[in-house]
């Protein structure tokens, strides 16, 4: 493992999102837009170890994914930008990113991953012996049918599939404990596959166990559940409600809470008790929120991995620079002809 | 007479429902978001967030409705429907035929749809008509905030399932929600009329199958539903300005859907313009065809409609979805024609 | 518990599927037939403990449960039947029995039992405080993810939820070691649900699980599931082929295995190997059937509880005639007009 | 020229592609049994069975394709994609258009359909027409043994998904698995020429898209897919006793739809009567009916169709599906009205 190489990755990937966030916030960018900001460390763990002939299947948040994988930079900026010189020719966006020689694909369905990979996994068998395909998704995803099959599936069929869990503790609004029950090991074992938990955060330990369970299945031991928390710096998409009321409290706390509290004082409807419970619920997403785990540097994975390698100030600086220079040579290029 | 906008109209005479039923509960990914203000009026037991897990919730919906709750159960967007529409398909909707009339489900499924806010081919589709080939669902695309706050309470007093359509382009949740969030640099074509406009002060049903003449006119009828009608209106009147008297059908609901007005504006003016945002082949402006073609009104007649896989980037979703230089150029060479 | 009311139970059932079964050779019911005998104690244990509020989601093996439930037994042969004074006016079939007044719905779809029920019970938590719904489904449909989420979703809104397994190791043709991986307890409690292995050819067993997880669902202490191992006496359906084969091997096998051969031989395709590979698995497939557990009588539930009930042959002869005579006046009034 | 029987044929025409084609695999829940000869030649790596979970084998179907498999995905029967859906309209369906062209996903989806062996409502459907909504899904419903075995050869040429629909009364493999099983006291209305046939001694690829005259006639032209055509055929025989002359055009495929041939049989005789075994909204019928006004051409029109929901009882089931009688008397009534 190369710390500095992951670094780099990670530092790129964070400096592409941000310039995305801000293109998306002049208008450049249409419809929804999911960064992975705070999930590189899992990223980089586990795409900077794909080989030729890999696959990867990835979910609605998959931009540091195809970027890490060394897809086009340029054509990935270009396809958010839905220039017809876009990855997919401005068909796709960014949650349908598609690159066939890398065997890369998205999906905006939660879920999807899993039987995607399943079946990359499968062609694996027949046409790439020792070729492994990548699951990326959410906690949330971890409640829907097809993801639960596809586990299954892959222990049947003794697949080279790793299912690359980010858990950020958030499904949009929802949180695993209004949403799940029973614990997660058990629940992938009980699948048939191999569980791992893994601190997200660290990109040290996201490539060992990557590592380990990436062999494996090379070498026919099937597949492998790593189960990464994270947290994600902008919540779940640019402009996310209730990010935007912690951040600026003033302008937007005002537009949530007056509708509410009208709604709560109308006649007719639940009982004291029970309206009261339902502004409990309401606070408590907005109380959760705003004990903001984005504010402690620990959860940024970027300034985590920077501190281990301030014993080589000078070389993080180059990386720095480095990493800047190019992802700045990627947006004039992208760019070139849109900017007004 | 109130000024709302359109999911605030839905939202309010579902209130004024839940207000005099109190076996009417909602539930769905995220609604403690989406209707916070339902929750904080109702509480958590009638307002309830679920996992994503589409097949088990509307599964769960179906079997709730014919249990003697009256659900409305509602899915992020009509697209994700694909992941769990066995219970809509096979058992909500087979029910009433399988126990011969005895047993029904009345559940009504809440489902954003359409496009025109960038989120690309999976996430804009309508499928309405798709849903509709499917005997034993109602389907309700409602156009205007008084309309679709009427067809919400009519939809919680049907027997059987009811999808009810809530085009993202003209609720100001979902695009808030989904479209713009937290930015003001983006400007989506969002009907005004459809999105803003005057509500009853009481709410009162509205019966699913009538449809309604937006706009009368002796040349041309132009048919449609949902966002489809505004754009049609903005065709008809930039017609009018070159001579072309066109009229606008909503039709409103698909499910039942209202032959008789069908028939009688197709007779009026003998070219029909079908404008609909589903896709075309196998759908709405299909079916629309044949209750011409049965009741033996011969037309002069043309379509305009999604073709195919709506792309992403805003020109080519634009050009994609009906759009009203599209609605002016066919409905002018079918005159000509 | 009451061992003799629960035995006239089942003794009726079969008797009851005995007869329907040669209705249906005979022809006068049209389409596929899934009986339940084998699987009566498991029926027995649990249906016999509901109340009046309590539900049922059934799957494609139901006449037993819906029999079992006090429902009218002419209707529901007569539905079989496919009579307009059927059960659902001869419009649903056996696949497709409902009752709304005991809440009781069928299906077809494999897992579907387990949503139904959770809607079931969610209305109960309103409407009918203290009731449950029970989900009947086999092993196989525990690779449904519809039944997974559904099992989280009973635990995550903690509802009166039987999840009740009939594992009869098959579903048509697929064994469980073919089609699943992990344990099934494992499985359960990663759902967040209570899990119960049972011995379903006990009804003893059922029962006294049942009651636990009955009352404990009553009470509010939420879903449980119950794993009951069992034997089908009559394979997946009637007409079942690798039981006709094993039955009447003289006529029978060679319908299955000269076109087998045949393909076999052929010029083109796998090799030997392959072939061959191809071929064990058929023969398997035969072989499993062949070594058929149900020429062990321990394995019909009803003789089990026969034996038990031996110390009363006088009591036991008089429940056998009641049901058969019972059984014989619902045969004679839904025939009527019927028989040729 | 052989004689096969109807799914034989498709096997046959399956196997012959696999000798081809290494890379053609079949799977699906109890393979192992409905495809126990392709299993004994090809072996277990190209045979799979799989658990009851359409969602993800579906789904690894459509990736392994886009990953240079051309996977032949079973599903038990068309009634049960709703739990696997996803897989087809969100993913197989959109690949080509979300890569501009660039990537696609070949996979056949072999599914049993139709009705009139008694299972019923949820076993029984059609819905070639629902799926043949969603651009980018080629739907291929065979008529005869020649056809089905020569359009499975065709679909597993395609560069995308092809939903191949195979009627279970013209099934043998069905007809025995879920019909009659071990018994021979039942007899089900099989149209003789569907069920089994000559077909070529080597299979040739017939291009999806291509319907064909089944029967001459100038009188009226009676439009149909699947076991329909062979009842059209029959009224159309009865009819000719009448002295009606009716022709009868398989479609054979409804994605991409033969619009010319529709066309030109419609201007032949200028009354069309469409038979679809599909639901009657929303679906084919509707289709064919906007096909026709668009052309301009002007037909007396009517359909034969499945109204609602398939019912249990053999009568009621008979009369449900559309049947000899039915057609007459439509025909009948087209040409006097
Ligand atoms: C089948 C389906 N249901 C619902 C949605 C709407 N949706 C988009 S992202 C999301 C939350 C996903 O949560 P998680 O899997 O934890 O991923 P995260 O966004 O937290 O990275 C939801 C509900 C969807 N896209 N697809
Ligand atoms: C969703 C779905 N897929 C497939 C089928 C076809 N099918 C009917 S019964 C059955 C086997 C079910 O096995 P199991 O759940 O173990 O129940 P058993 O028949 O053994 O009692 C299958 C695959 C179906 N009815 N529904
Ligand atoms: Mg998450
Ligand atoms: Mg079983």
């Amino acid at each position: 493992m190369d710390l500095w190489m992951l670094y780099a990755l990670m530092k790129k990937s964070r400096l592409f999102e941000e310039a995305v966030a801000q293109l998306w916030q002049r208008g450049l960018i249409s419809g929804e837009m999911h960064l992975g900001t705070g999930e590189e460390a899992i990223i980089a763990g586990i795409v900077s170890q794909l080989m030729p002939g890999d696959a990867m299947a990835v979910d609605h948040r998959g931009t540091a994914a195809f970027l890490m994988r060394g897809i086009d930079p340029v054509a990935l900026l270009r396809e958010m930008l839905g220039r017809e010189d876009g990855l997919c020719g401005g068909r796709g966006g960014h949650m349908h990113l598609y690159s066939k020689e890398h065997l890369a694909a998205s999906s905006g369905i939660v879920g999807a991953a899993g039987p995607r990979a399943v079946g990359f996994a499968l062609a694996a068998q027949y046409l790439r012996p020792a070729s492994v395909a990548i699951a990326f998704f959410g906690e949330g995803a971890m409640n829907q049918g097809m993801l639960l099959e596809s586990l299954n599936l892959a222990a049947v069929w003794n697949l080279p599939v790793i299912f690359v869990c980010k858990d950020d503790g958030w499904a949009i609004i929802t949180q695993p404990q209004e949403a799940a029950r029973g614990d997660m090991g058990e629940r992938v074992h009980g699948l048939g596959v191999n569980y791992v938990a893994v601190d997200g955060l660290d990109v040290d330990a996201v490539w060992s166990a990557g590592s380990q369970a990436i062999e494996r299945a090379r070498t026919g031991g099937g597949p492998t559940f790593l189960h990464n928390r994270c947290v994600h710096l902008e919540g779940h998409f640019l402009g996310y409600e209730l990010l935007r009321v912690t951040r600026r409290p003033f302008q937007e706390l005002p537009k949530l809470t007056v509708p509410v509290l009208r709604s709560f004082l109308r006649k007719g409807g639940g009982s004291l008790k029970e309206r009261l419970a339902g502004m409990k619920m309401i606070l408590s997403k907005l109380w959760s929120t705003m004990r903001d785990p984005r504010e402690d540097e620990n959860n940024d994975p970027i300034i985590r991995l920077r501190q281990r390698l301030m014993v080589d100030p000078g070389r993080l600086n180059e990386v720095d620079q480095n990493a800047l220079t190019e992802i700045s040579a990627v947006l004039s290029a992208a760019l070139v002809e849109v900017t007004r | 007479m109130r000024l709302m906008y359109f999911s605030e109209a839905i939202d309010d005479a579902l209130a004024q429902a839940m207000v005099e039923d109190p076996n009417i509960i909602v539930f769905g990914e995220d609604v403690l978001l989406l209707r916070r203000n339902l929750l904080a009026r109702f509480g958590p037991a009638r307002v309830r967030g679920t996992p994503i897990s589409e097949s088990a919730f509307l599964g769960a919906g179906v079997a709730a409705a014919m249990a003697g709750l009256r659900p409305v159960v509602e899915v992020w967007q009509v697209d994700f429907l694909s992941v769990g529409l066995d219970a809509l398909i096979n058992h909500a909707a087979k029910l009433e035929a399988f126990t011969h009339g005895n047993w029904t489900a009345p559940i009504v499924v809440r489902v954003p749809c359409g496009g025109g806010y960038g989120d690309g081919g999976q996430h804009e589709q309508s499928l309405w008509g798709w849903l509709a080939h499917i005997p034993g669902l109602s389907i309700v695309v409602p156009s205007t905030p008084a309309d679709a706050g009427r067809l919400m309470l009519s939809a919680l007093r049907q027997d059987g399932p009811v999808v009810f359509f809530e085009h993202k382009l003209l609720s100001e949740i979902y695009l808030a929600a989904l479209g713009s969030g937290g930015r003001e640099s983006v400007q989506f074509d969002v009907p005004a009329e459809g999105n803003r406009g005057p509500v009853p002060d009481k709410w009162a049903p509205l019966p699913l199958g009538e449809a309604i003449i937006r706009r009368d006119g002796g040349d041309l009828s132009l048919i449609s539903i949902g966002v489809g009608v505004h754009r049609a209106l903005e065709a008809a009147q930039a017609l009018g300005k070159d001579g072309v008297s066109a009229q606008v059908l909503d039709l409103r609901t698909i499910q039942p859907i209202d032959k008789f007005q069908v028939c009688q504006a197709a007779a009026k003016t003998g070219h029909v313009l079908i404008i609909d945002e589903d896709y075309e082949g196998f759908g709405l402006s299909g079916e629309l065809a044949a209750i011409l073609l049965e009741a033996g009104i011969s037309v002069k007649y043309a379509r305009v409609c999604t073709q195919t896989t709506i792309p992403y980037a805003q020109q080519l979703e634009k050009q994609m979805l009906p759009n009203t230089e599209c609605i002016i150029a066919s409905a002018k060479s079918l005159l000509v024609g």
